[in-house]
């Protein structure tokens, strides 16, 4: 019993979604995506007896690649976020009607077992080849499904896909670097190597420039907004419920341990891009007129904070980022999908055209705030308890670093909440606007009680990562 | 044995047959006929067949002579080859000069 | 048992938030009303119980629930904390919010969505104790933005009106801008100290020595910023006035007895960490002041009657924090209970009010309403006077303390003080001379459906009114029950009940004189020349600047929204289209390239062949001739 | 060897069924013949020897790389099928030059003299010729046809040089005493210069800049089926001998030498990946795909230590996506004449398998995980980093990031473009060959030790 099966479970689930035909896919697809989210639950509790749940096996000979698999506290954390959103995203596509739906469902399956791969590889191939497997699906995803013109679309989405290809080529030449320098992709021994100063730098640059352009942070962040505002809304949740997530899980797993010298070197820097993140999204979203255009701002200053927070080097300043990264998972999910509610009811996304809706509709908009609420890390949900950890560890860097990444407090609920006035208060809209179906509804109090309960209860996920993330910490500060 | 390559000295041989071979190439790029450009390619090989049988003598060694058949054969189905494009050429547009082959480009 | 009880007490407000925010609509507006309020009451009474607890026993209540938050240096837990100064707050916290809910009832009975009022206001009182009765600055925090949540949802609780969204949104903001102070100030205290626990927090502040001043100083400052949004201090107070586009009980509840006093409980929480940094109390005494003195102008030309309450509350809150900055905290804690009195008393009278006239605010439209509206006059005209501080009402005693103590420290605070509480006596004065004197300058329309208020609005006016009546008991000068009270918290030496010699005598005698004075004035003006505002339009002069709150909302407007909203247009329409150029720039360049490329594959076997030999001339050379 | 003797068996075969009147068994039997070859070829590989005095000299390599081309004859030769099908009478004629051709090429990598070099080269040139020029109507053809006879028997001409000085040098045609030869002191100046010519030769085989100017153009006019062979099987040989021969001559890889194969490489992929962004035709596009490509394989060149293994990895898992990419465009291209991109438009819709593996052929060549493009490069970039030539690297990665530009240009055209032709029905052989290809590739990507270890 390991981890390989959870990505045996996806897979097959692709397959399966893709024979089911279009009639069945989307039942198949929340069928298997639940399978994985029980399995990865087991795997939880296996984890926490304490049996071996990693995989390994060799897998090339020259050059030396494995197979190996390894599920963490860090690891399983992230890939219950995986397997708990994408039941989420695939039940709350049920209200659209989608042509070909076969192979809509596999590719959202597809993506989710690349995602769970790249979080579980511990083989530094094997870790980039997932890396790029899970850019193929929401690629197709956002460019067949995609709404707005065509021509728009192909633009947004080949710069996307040309610009992250671009970022993560070079981290595979320093992968092979390290490769020459190691013998082997194994992490393990690629944490054990003694690289000078110089070498470290250019491995983290070539690492950063992949995870910048993923995560992503200013001034690599072109192509999200309009990616978000053409993809399907599906496939803005899983770019920014999880494969956002992939690049901060990986300068946690890897950019920081292979090359800690640079990292410490150059906190200062990075931190400061993160900050600037935070300050420069927040600003943007406040005049955005797209719906979509703003979520995905508002997500530019989150992870902008998230990845500050990484780059602390401190355990405070990893635990909040983990934290804060499935908080905003299911936020900013649930967050487009009430976009998607109110495009599904009005067929736009423009902020303008809407307003007057809550006192049509009082579950959504009652829904609708407490998202809003938990997106500006209002205490009790869960987006406070990563965002203050993730702050306290900037103030322990740099007061100013605090005060300036704290703004996001501020600017946050400026924007968000002028969002809400608008898209949601003021005399009652002349169209009308259907309260939200049980399947929407149910969509949202899951997202909502999940952030509610960890909120005011995340010591199950802090004791769940914080030894794995105190291994890295203790890689970080090695002697060499 | 003093035969007459060491008296003439294999450099000259060289040197005749890169000029010959020199002169081949300019015929190849500036000559826009067809036929001729086969031709000045024809000396070119001739150029070499020629150095090969200096060489063979100067090695005392049949097998550049022998060489030299090869290369001959497979000239002769070259040409055999070349003009009946050549042919079909003639036949579809009427001439063989090479620059108002310029169909494709870009 | 006391972890039980104080469970009940917490959630039994919120209980009742969930019973209303889900059936509240079924079950009819008034019982949902009564359940929001008998909620509230019960927490009331287990306040009561705890209240006697503690004044016997005289030793805090710690309970601990479970970890919360985990953080490197130290782990926050969910906890809560009953000693003096929580349970004193949970006494008028949940008392004046059961009269007031009480009120509601019969106020807000037209209003289709009463239940959700009701649910808001529940859910306001559970924040509201969560603040109070949490055990560390975290849980405080929990309360702090909920509450501040609460406020924004019953400001804009008319959310069809664009216009009370923008106040409820500047509130929040507002508030939110201060939070992140009170952030700032936790984090360096979790870094000083490793822990947000009070109990400990005060132990390693007392017990230490060579504490570093410098940070804990910034710390102060930062608590206090928050404060400041909190408690609508210079310059974060003009989101209240603002606030007042909110039903009427809401303002008395939330932006007069409770909530805006928030700050003032958290400074007196940790008076230990503020008597550390005396620069930050100076700067807190001198804000105070000039708030006050501030507001109280701002108050005298006012003719909107909630507005002008509202000034008064903000400028009597700066009172407090004169108070607090001079560290006379329990002087302050005695000025929140007076003030919870009286100014929600008066602001459930002008509710009275608004609700007898259908709505109306102007007081220009107002008058000779005490002949119909007896029971809310007389409550009214009580409670103005507590707050003019004439003796022997609850007021003069709060705040002739506050005058005392400045008086000590520094006379200029003292004068400052003692003009705004002049200031004060006129402005209410005038209001009720404007509201209830003279004849009815309303429409006849209004005339003719003036009355007295429905009991279940009378009853909490009149409750109220005796209470800030003789509220000043608790603290009576010669021998003050509060002072004693409260000692246990404070690490420094309460200084007792003054000797009274002839200064404290002539002060009080200078602070009622300056009461009457205010009276006075205010009588000669509107009874005598019986004269009424006039129009906005005819306002000139100095007036007009008051009556314009000085400008400071357009230039704020100016300096921080405006600004910030052109930054945000010109990133959205220049820096990213730049950034984004960028990156296509490299594709068009190569692009570009490539039309060039096409033009060399000219389709000519010459050329071809041509570069055939340069390449292959270029390489020989290279390689043989270019050593 | 007697793979080779059995090829040409195969080729004169085939003549013969065309004079018995059994055109309609030629290309079974064919097949059959060519996997029969196939074995041959395994026992071979078992037993590596030298025959006819170093004639031929078959190695683990020569095996190795035969047995590559004679799968991708297999494919092209199914492919045929229905390629002909509407001048049956030729059939014999192409299918029989076919199977010369690649006895020309199995000539190529197993030669153990240059004589037998030249042969082979020749034999393959000349077939190309023919194949090249073979619709005899189209003028396009024949401009084709005679563009890449004038250069290619230009380039015949320097390589003949280029052996005749080698033999002045030497005295010899034997690679292995000209490799013994070359290791002692002084040689004459010409010996070096007559490897370059070979070298220069071969690299306009290969179509590496700036000897390249001939492949877009003759692969746009040759007929469709051939400029497959030409970009697959072609590419592929020319690239093994090449390969072969810089390592077997053990010609000095001075430090100069080594920068001119960097600067031809780096030369090659740059401008054959800009020119291809403004293509249109989808032929041309891939041609010049393909000569970014041969800048790829020359990376194998500047380390040759043990690139063996890689560079036939490399060139399996491009000749396997070209096969691909090429039976999707023979169907696409069928009833009209020219192959523009138009003709792709919502392929996604009209035939989505077909359309899915093009998609897979193109990424694999884009060099995108788990297709063996990805590993191909993977290998490729390990090797040449290994051998220290990181900027070459770097210029290989931009590289790539530029031609997913050209690659997506064609899967935009099949997945968001509306269709404008109905589709004919889709011969069998079409999807056998589209299908297996791909899934070879893929296999390739899955277990690439296989085919890394038969040279390592």
């Amino acid at each position: 019993m390991n981890v390989s099966l959870i990505l045996i479970i996806l897979l097959v689930g692709a397959f399966a979604t893709y024979l089911a035909g279009d009639k069945l896919a989307s039942k198949v697809a929340l069928l298997f995506s639940i399978a994985s989210l029980g399995f990865s639950i087991v795997l939880l509790n296996q984890y926490n007896l304490g049996e071996n749940i990693n995989f390994i096996n060799q897998w090339i000979n020259q050059p030396n690649v494995s197979f190996a698999l390894n599920a963490d506290g860090l690891a399983i954390a992230m890939l219950l976020l995986t397997t708990a959103l994408t039941p989420i995203i695939i039940y709350s596509s049920f209200g659209n009607e989608y042509k070909n739906a076969k192979s809509f469902y596999a590719l959202i399956l597809f993506m989710a077992f690349a995602m769970c791969g790249t979080f579980l590889a511990a083989d530094g191939l094997l870790y980039y080849i997932f890396w790029e497997l899970a850019l193929i699906p929401i690629y197709f995803i956002a460019l067949i499904w995609g709404n707005g013109d065509v021509e728009e679309r192909k633009k947004a989405v080949v710069k996307f896909f040309i610009y992250t290809l671009a970022g993560s080529l070079f981290m595979l030449v320093a992968f092979i670097y390290l490769y020459q320098k190691a013998g082997s992709f194994l992490i393990q021994d690629l944490y054990n190597l003694n690289l000078t100063a110089s070498e470290q730098l250019w491995i983290f640059l070539a690492f950063f420039l992949a995870y910048a352009i993923k995560i992503p942070i200013i001034p690599f962040h072109t192509w999200q907004a309009n990616v978000y505002q053409k993809a399907p809304t599906v496939g803005t949740m899983l770019l920014s419920g999880i494969m956002l997530k992939m690049g901060l899980y990986s300068v946690i797993r890897w950019q920081l341990p292979i090359a800690p010298l640079a990292a410490k070197e150059y906190m200062y820097i990075f931190i400061g891009l993160g900050i600037a993140g935070v300050i420069y999204g927040s600003i943007v979203a406040l005049r955005q007129r797209d719906l979509k255009k703003l979520l995905a701002y508002s997500s530019l200053a989150h992870v902008g904070l998230i990845a500050a927070g990484s780059y602390t080097l401190t355990i405070d300043g990893l635990r909040g980022a983990v934290l804060q990264m499935i908080a905003h998972g299911f936020v900013v999910v649930g967050l487009f999908f009430a976009s998607e509610i109110i495009y599904r009811r009005y067929e736009t996304r423009v902020i303008a055209e809407m307003g007057g809706i809550r006192s049509q509709a009082v579950k959504f908009a009652s829904l609708f705030m407490i998202l809003v609420l938990a997106s500006v890390a209002l205490p009790t949900t869960f987006n406070f308890v990563g965002e203050f950890t993730v702050l306290y560890s900037l103030s322990q860097i740099n007061v100013w670093f605090a005060v300036l990444g704290g703004t996001t407090i501020i600017l946050g609920a400026y924007y968000m909440l002028k969002m809400y006035q608008h898209v949601m208060l003021g005399e009652t809209n002349a169209k009308p606007f259907a309260d939200v179906t049980f399947n929407e509804a149910t969509t949202l109090v899951i997202i909502v009680a999940v952030l509610f309960f960890f909120g005011m209860y995340p010591k199950p996920i802090t004791d769940l990562i914080t030894p794995s993330l105190e291994n890295i910490i203790t890689q970080i500060n090695r002697i060499n | 044995m003093n035969n007459i390559l060491n008296e003439i000295g294999i450099e000259n041989y060289i040197f005749l047959s890169v000029i010959l071979f020199s002169i081949g190439v300019f015929g190849v790029l500036y000559r826009r006929n067809a036929i001729i450009v086969f031709m000045s390619i024809e000396i070119m090989l001739n150029a070499v067949n020629l150095l090969f049988v200096a060489f063979s003598t100067y090695h005392q060694d049949a097998q550049g002579q022998v060489f030299v058949f090869f290369s001959m054969a497979v000239a002769a189905a070259e040409v055999a080859v070349g003009l009946a494009i050549l042919v079909s050429i003639f036949r579809n547009l009427g001439s063989i000069d090479i620059n108002n082959l310029k169909n494709l480009k870009g | 048992m006391n972890t039980n009880l104080a469970l009940l007490l917490l959630l039994a407000p919120f209980l009742g938030f969930l019973f209303n925010i889900f059936f509240g609509k079924s079950i009819g507006k008034t019982a949902s009303g009564v359940i929001g309020t008998l909620t509230v009451a019960l927490s009331f009474a287990v306040t009561l119980y705890f209240f006697g607890q503690i004044s016997v026993s005289k030793t805090p209540i710690q309970i601990q629930l479970f970890d919360w938050i985990q953080i490197s240096n130290f782990k926050v837990d969910f906890g809560f904390l009953l000693d003096q100064l929580s349970v004193l707050w949970l006494l008028f916290v949940t008392g004046i919010g059961s009269l007031i809910h009480v009120y509601s009832i019969s106020y807000m009975h037209d209003d289709e969505n009463m239940h959700k009022f009701f649910a808001y206001l529940n859910l306001f009182v559970f924040f509201m104790i969560t603040l109070v009765i949490g055990s560390n600055l975290l849980v405080l925090f929990i309360g702090w933005e909920g509450v501040g949540l609460c406020s924004y949802l019953l400001i804009g609780f008319w959310h069809k009106n664009q216009d009370f969204n923008d106040a409820a949104k500047k509130a929040f903001i507002m508030n939110r801008i201060g939070d992140l102070g009170l952030l700032i100030g936790i984090f360096i205290i979790g870094s000083l100290f490793s822990t947000l626990d009070y109990a400990t927090l005060k132990t390693a502040i007392t017990g230490a020595t060579n504490l570093d001043l410098y940070w804990i100083s910034i710390a102060a400052f930062a608590l206090f910023i928050g404060a400041c949004g909190k408690s609508a201090q210079i310059p974060l107070y003009t989101w209240l006035p603002d606030a007042m586009a909110g039903p009427t009980p809401v303002s008395a509840l939330i932006h007069a007895a409770t909530m805006v006093t928030a700050g003032i409980f958290m400074i007196t929480r940790l008076n230990y960490v503020f008597d550390l940094a005396p620069d930050v109390q100076n700067i807190i005494a001198i804000v105070g002041a000039v708030t006050s003195l501030v507001a109280a102008t701002i108050a005298l030309v006012q003719t909107d009657i909630k507005k002008v309450l509202a000034y008064s509350t903000v400028s009597q809150l700066g009172l407090m924090f004169l108070a607090l900055g001079l560290g006379a905290y329990e002087v302050a804690v005695f000025h929140v209970i007076t003030h919870a009195f009286f100014k929600a008393c008066l602001f459930l009278g002008s509710g009275s009010v608004i609700h007898a006239l259908h709505g109306e605010q102007d007081m220009r439209k107002m008058g000779g309403l005490k002949k119909v509206m007896g029971i809310t006059f007389i409550t009214f005209l009580l409670s103005s006077l507590a707050i003019s501080g004439i003796p022997p009402f609850s007021g003069f005693f709060s705040k002739d303390e506050i005058l005392m103590v400045a008086f000590e420290h520094n006379k200029v605070l003292w004068f400052i003080a003692s003009l705004a509480s002049l200031l004060t006596a006129f402005y209410m004065f005038r209001l009720l001379y404007l509201t209830f004197f003279k004849e009815f300058r309303g429409t006849a329309e209004q005339k003719s459906h003036l009355h007295e208020s429905p009991s279940l609005i009378t009853f909490p006016l009149i409750v109220l009114a005796i209470l800030a009546t003789v509220g000043g008991l608790i603290s009576l000068p010669t021998n003050s029950w509060l002072n004693g009270y409260l000692s246990p918290l404070f690490s420094k030496e309460v200084h007792e009940a003054h000797h009274f010699g002839t200064t404290e005598y002539a002060l009080m005698a200078i602070a009622v004189i300056a009461g009457l004075v205010g009276i006075g004035v205010a009588y000669s003006k509107y009874i005598k020349q019986n004269q009424v505002p006039v129009e906005d339009a005819e306002i000139t002069g100095f007036s007009k600047v008051l009556y314009n709150k000085y400008y400071v909302d357009e230039f704020y407007n100016v300096l921080f929204v405006n600004s910030i909203n052109g930054l945000s247009k010109f990133f959205r329409d220049y820096v990213e289209t730049t950034l984004s150029s960028a990156v296509f720039g490299l594709e068009k360049i190569a692009n570009e390239l490539a039309f060039q490329g096409k033009k060399l594959q000219s389709g000519s076997i010459g050329f071809y062949l041509f570069v055939f030999v340069i390449g292959l001339c270029t390489i020989i050379t290279y390689l043989f001739l270019a050593q | 060897m007697n793979t080779l003797i059995a090829i040409i068996g195969l080729g004169v075969l085939c003549l013969l069924f065309e004079i018995f009147e059994a055109r309609k068994a030629i290309i079974p039997v064919t097949i059959i013949g060519l996997l029969a070859i196939l074995g041959l070829d395994i026992t071979d590989y078992a037993n590596p020897q030298s025959y006819y005095n170093n004639m031929i000299i078959v190695s683990k390599f020569s095996a190795a790389f035969s047995g590559l081309f004679i799968i991708l004859t297999i494919f092209l030769v199914t492919l045929a099928h229905k390629f002909y099908q509407n001048n049956q009478s030729k059939i014999s004629d192409f299918i029989a030059i076919k199977i010369f051709l690649l006895a020309g090429a199995v000539a190529m990598v197993s030669f153990g003299n240059l004589a037998m070099y030249f042969l082979g080269i020749e034999v393959l040139s000349i077939a190309l010729y023919i194949l090249a020029s073979s619709n005899r109507l189209s003028i396009k053809s024949n401009e084709a046809g005679l563009k890449y006879f004038l250069m290619g028997s230009f380039a015949s001409g320097i390589i003949l040089f280029g052996i005749c000085l080698i033999y002045g040098a030497m005295g010899s045609f034997d690679v292995t005493e000209i490799s013994e030869l070359s290791r002692s002191a002084e040689l004459p100046v010409w010996f070096p210069i007559g490897i370059v010519l070979v070298f220069i030769g071969m690299l306009f085989k290969i179509a590496a800049v700036p000897f390249h100017f001939w492949a877009p153009d003759v692969y746009e006019g040759s007929p469709a089926l051939t400029t497959a062979l030409m970009s697959t099987l072609a590419k592929v040989v020319a690239i093994a001998t090449l390969y072969k021969l810089v390592t077997i001559m053990n010609a000095d890889l001075s430090g100069n030498f080594q920068m001119m194969i960097v600067i031809v490489s780096m030369a090659s992929m740059t401008v054959g990946n800009i020119m291809a962004l403004r293509q249109v035709n989808v032929k041309r596009m891939l041609a010049f795909s393909g000569i970014s490509h041969a800048g790829f394989m020359l990376m194998t060149l500047v380390s040759t230590a043990n690139a063996a293994g890689t560079l036939l990895y490399y060139t399996s898992a491009y000749a396997l996506a070209g096969i691909a990419a090429f039976s999707v465009i023979l169907y696409v291209c069928k009833n009209n004449e020219n192959e523009d991109i138009t003709n792709f438009h919502g392929l996604g819709k009209t035939n989505p398998l077909l359309a899915a593996i093009l998609t897979a052929a193109l990424l694999s060549m884009a060099g995108i995980p788990i297709f063996s493009g990805f590993f191909a490069k993977l290998f490729l970039f390990n090797q040449t980093i290994q051998a220290g030539f990181i900027a070459l690297v770097i210029v290989a990665v931009v590289n790539s990031i530029i031609s997913v530009g050209y690659y997506f240009k064609l899967i935009l055209a099949m997945y968001t473009k509306e269709s404008n032709e109905v589709r004919t029905a889709t011969p069998a052989v079409i999807y056998i060959v589209a299908v297996v290809s791909i899934v070879l590739n893929i296999a390739l990507g899955l277990f690439p030790s296989m085919v890394l270890d038969l040279l390592a």
